[in-house]
């Protein structure tokens, strides 16, 4: 499902990954781990269409994915349904008025019908718990909230592949455990996942294999 | 154990149909993104030559010069030592301060289009070249010099307390509301699969939470200062040395000096 | 050598665009890829020789005025395609801003200059150096020679082909009156003794200086381009101060006449008598500082001006276009940091 | 040396903290723990004068904190060198042009020569490794890096009292055990920390006593 044939890159001349060969099945669940400043958070973004590689060629179900082929209104829609982006900060994540429209802005967009729509909201509400804080700014959400909030507006959507950066940060236990079943349910679902995490835990429970960034930016895959 | 809902198990079957959402995308924040060019700082290298004071004297007398002239004698003159100094900037910087200078001087050309055509005096056509040397010597400046330092300079001419924390707070600001229209941007570009029927609402709620966000940023960046014993009150500075550089640029300004009174025949 | 405005017919004038422009583009393509990046800035001084070389007219009795032109110079250290590039927009600068050679001769002036001479120039100078590898600076300076020759013979024979080819009724040149009779042998005598060997000169003396002082600057490695920058720096500034020099002939080049100035010209045996109609209602441009002259200052701080413009414009030209030249990232080289 | 006494506090009639009250000593660890939401961070904005009781008093050495007493310039000074704060956030923290003026700015508000700031700041440099980074403007460094900015440049305020709100978040495990080592040297050196985390390991490691806030915003210290 997921290409990637020895794609690089840099900014502004600097390094930041190098040769990155690695194949994703669909399905699989992918923990990426590496140290501060690898590149994790740039893989993800790499991953999600927003950087293209410098060299090498990423493919997505069989597309390359390019600056031209993102420029194309139809596929990057499409693309970016199939793929969805848990940020490390929910902060930058919501921009609504509140948190169901914030939930109902994705299946909006895909035109769905409103009774359809009104029905995944109402889910999505319940199974994250946010049903008491419809009607609340995202803004004014606790940590733990906001967090759960995008999660939401990510599951409206319904993509086949998510990907996370660092999702249990700044959680508390409760929420911690709680992410946790939620990302084996999701896996149980044959929703593919790809994990950026510090977490050992995490990433033992969870992982079919390991994308390791090294600190000299190399990339290796392993089961 | 959790229960997801049914339809989160299926594939979604999605077809996009067409929208033309640039208006957010492209236009709104795009504008905002370009906030984040102040933060692209120079490094200090051109600054061990020559000091931040001397550098705004310069600057000073420069501007001076150039708005009072009236012949394009002297503007050349300007002309030349403004094409030499772009020639010594780091490549990447040239072509932004290049671009800019003529941005301004084209715009400035329309602007006097009408008087021009009347034919209202060669002063009006002057226009076009101060502006490019004025709005050059500014991009210049503003490649060599970070803008700490020239706040910092700026507390060595007195300028009031307030006037400084005013201006350093706006800069700081600024770039903050760049960063977070940044990621903004791409947040909405992710989640904008398909036609949005409310794109007045996505914007005020995008501009909205940009602006609660870089409001709350900037209070934690003031508590942060406080707490480490900002009382309000900059202390007198770093004292800045004389350095071999500032000789250079005093000798510079008396030449300017000198070609000003020949050439504007005032002696 | 510039062929100032209206003295070719705008066909002709066309005819030399339309060739230049291939040349033009393959030169922008060789030179993106072959010359280094940290390099281009070089190029951008390299042009300003050349641009400065041209200020410095020298006399010749009888009253006409020639100089050096500096492209052989430019091949032998740059290569042709990248010496190509640099006198092309050397030659543009004049032409916009100094007025020296014409808006439309633009394509003609290059032909001649920044194409004819830079490849024969190094064509010879190439051969030369194969068969006495010992002497360089003889290499070079002989192809500098065969190439300024060859350049003033190409602008020759366009000025002595206009006269043959657009006449009006009364038998009176449109463009340019003088036929290959009179135009090569007026043209080549300045240049195959004066004009030519002061381009030797040019060539061998600051080549030489170069390997002496800058020798990594001649060097095909691109790392230590900024090595000897600081020297260069000074021999532009020397040749900067110098350029009042050029002052000192005051008269007017073979073949750039104004108008007014052409009808008392005696190449025909008597005074012209009259001011070819093509010249007279031709295309005119008004140069930002026409001959080098600014308004309001004396001549030759006006000169040295126009020289420090001229030559940043130049370098500036090609570090911006330096600047969008894309640098593919080494991801082998191993990192030191970690 | 830090007395809560029925301290209470609201965000805008909203209850975040209710009738704390607590004393930490001088040279103890504290690590402060509760759910998301809870009023951690709150708690420390409080403890750093930030912000007041709205009932209740927290008194500083014997002297009490108010808004009054914190509009008293020589006071005000005197109090933030006593009392260092790490923000979560390291961006938020991060203001100056350069990691030199950033540790810089701490000692020369306080006063201190300029022979004496260098020497301060060479030191946390060295100690914190930064020192290849001087020159660099915060905002291009990356999250690990920034973190130990932040506490480099609390670092050379030397103050007596320690305020981290979740230090280890976002770093990864090389950087992590780094940090418990240097919290380690803090605790032998002297000094005292307040340290809010949700995670449990360094709250077992370096804690003798836990302060824990609970969902219903009631405040309990124990041993
Ligand atoms: N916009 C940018 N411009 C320049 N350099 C950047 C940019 N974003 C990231 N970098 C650099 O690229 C490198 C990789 O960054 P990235 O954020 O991908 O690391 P990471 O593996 O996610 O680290 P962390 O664990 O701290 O999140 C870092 O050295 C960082 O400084
Ligand atoms: N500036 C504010 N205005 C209004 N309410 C606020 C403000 N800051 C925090 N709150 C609210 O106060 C409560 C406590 O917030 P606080 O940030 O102290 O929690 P915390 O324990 O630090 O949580 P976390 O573990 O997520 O960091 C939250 O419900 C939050 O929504
Ligand atoms: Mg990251
Ligand atoms: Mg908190």
């Amino acid at each position: 499902m997921i290409d990637f044939d020895d794609v690089c890159y840099a900014y502004d001349g600097e390094p930041v990954l190098r040769h990155a060969s690695f194949h994703i099945k669909k399905g699989e669940t992918v923990v990426l781990r590496g140290p501060n400043g690898a590149g994790k958070s740039t893989l993800l973004r790499m991953l999600n269409g927003l950087i293209y590689p410098e060299l090498g060629t990423y493919q997505f179900c069989g597309t390359e994915i390019t600056a031209a082929k993102m420029r194309e209104h139809r596929y990057a829609k499409w693309f970016h349904q199939q793929m969805g982006f848990v940020w490390q900060n929910p902060d930058a994540q919501l921009f609504c008025g509140s948190v169901a429209e914030e939930l109902a802005f994705g299946p909006e967009q895909m035109g769905l019908s409103t009774a359809e729509v009104k029905s995944r909201v109402e889910d999505a509400l319940e199974l994250l718990g946010l049903a008491h804080l419809r009607g609340r700014a995202p803004y004014t959400l606790s940590g733990g909230e906001k967090k759960k909030t995008a999660i939401a507006s990510i599951l409206t959507m319904n993509p086949s592949i998510w990907t996370f950066d660092e999702p249990l940060s700044a959680l508390d236990e409760k929420s911690q455990a709680w992410l946790c079943d939620f990302l084996q349910a999701l896996k149980d679902a044959g929703k593919t996942l790809i994990i950026a995490t510090h977490d050992v835990s995490l990433a033992s429970t969870l992982a079919d294999k390991t994308l390791t960034i090294h600190a000299d930016h190399s990339v290796e895959l392993s089961a | 154990m959790i229960k997801l809902p049914p339809w989160v198990t299926q594939e979604e079957n999605y077809q996009p149909n067409r929208d033309r959402d640039y208006f957010i995308s492209r236009s709104l924040l795009r504008v905002m993104t370009v906030l984040l060019a102040i933060r692209q700082q120079a490094e200090h290298s051109a600054l061990r030559h020559i000091s931040a004071c001397s550098a705004l004297c310069f600057l000073f007398f420069w501007l001076l010069f150039c708005v009072t002239a009236h012949t394009s004698a002297f503007l050349l003159c300007e002309l030349a030592l403004t094409l030499v100094l772009l020639c010594l900037l780091p490549g990447r910087l040239v072509w932004p301060a290049v671009q800019a200078s003529l941005a301004a001087a084209c715009f400035s050309l329309l602007l006097i289009l009408p008087a021009a055509l009347i034919g209202s005096g060669p002063l009006v056509l002057l226009l076009p070249l101060k502006t490019f040397l004025s709005v050059a010597a500014l991009s210049i400046l503003r490649a060599i010099l970070p803008w700490n330092e020239l706040t910092s300079a700026l507390r060595r001419f007195h300028v009031p307390q307030t006037v400084i924390f005013l201006l350093d707070t706006t800069l700081r600001y600024i770039i903050l509301l760049g960063e977070i229209a940044r990621d903004m941007l791409i947040a909405l570009k992710l989640r904008s699969i398909g036609k949005n029927q409310h794109k007045q609402r996505a914007a005020g709620g995008v501009l909205g939470t940009m602006f609660l966000r870089s409001k709350e940023m900037s209070e934690t960046m003031y508590e942060a200062m406080i707490c480490r014993g900002f009382t309000g009150e900059y202390l007198p500075g770093r004292e800045q040395s004389f350095r071999p550089g500032d000789s250079l640029l005093l000798l510079l300004i008396l030449l300017y000096l000198y070609l000003f009174l020949r050439l504007e025949a005032i002696l | 050598m510039h062929i100032p405005e209206n003295y070719l017919s705008p066909s002709t004038c066309a005819v030399f665009g339309a060739a230049m422009a291939p040349v033009w583009w393959l030169a922008v393509q060789k030179v993106k890829q072959e010359v280094p990046k940290e390099k281009m800035p070089m190029l951008g001084i390299g042009a300003a020789f050349s641009f400065l070389g041209m200020m410095f007219n020298l006399p010749l009795p009888g009253g006409t005025t020639g100089h050096a032109v500096g492209a052989v110079l430019l091949a032998i250290m740059f290569g042709p395609w990248s010496a190509c590039l640099a006198v092309s927009i050397a030659l543009f600068v004049q032409a916009l801003f100094f007025g020296d050679g014409g808006l439309l001769a633009f394509g003609a002036n290059c032909f001649n200059m920044a194409f004819v001479m830079p490849f024969a120039g190094f064509a010879i100078y190439r051969a030369l150096k194969k068969a006495m590898p010992a002497h360089e600076l003889i290499a070079a300076g002989a192809g500098a020679y065969v190439g300024i020759n060859l350049a003033a013979l190409c602008a020759a024979i366009e000025f002595g082909l206009q006269p043959l080819l657009f006449t009006d009724a009364a038998g009176h040149a449109l463009y340019c009156p003088y036929p290959l009779a009179i135009s090569i042998p007026a043209m080549m005598v300045g240049h195959l003794t004066l004009f030519g060997l002061a381009e030797v000169i040019f060539t061998t003396a600051i080549l030489g200086y170069l390997k002496k002082a800058a020798p990594s600057l001649l060097a095909d490695t691109a790392q230590q381009a900024g090595a000897g920058l600081k020297t260069i720096y000074g021999l532009v500034a020397l040749l900067i101060l110098g350029t009042p020099l050029g002052l000192l002939a005051s008269g007017t080049a073979w073949g750039e006449w104004d108008p007014e100035e052409l009808a008392e010209q005696d190449f025909l045996g008597s005074a012209l008598g009259y001011t070819p109609a093509g010249m007279e209602d031709g295309f005119s441009f008004d140069a930002l500082f026409p001959d080098y002259a600014i308004a309001g200052l004396p001549e030759s701080f006006g000169y040295i001006l126009s020289a420090i413009i001229g030559t940043a414009l130049l370098i500036l030209t090609f570090k911006i276009f330096a600047s969008f030249i894309h640098t593919p990232t080494n991801y082998d080289a191993s990192i030191a940091k970690h």
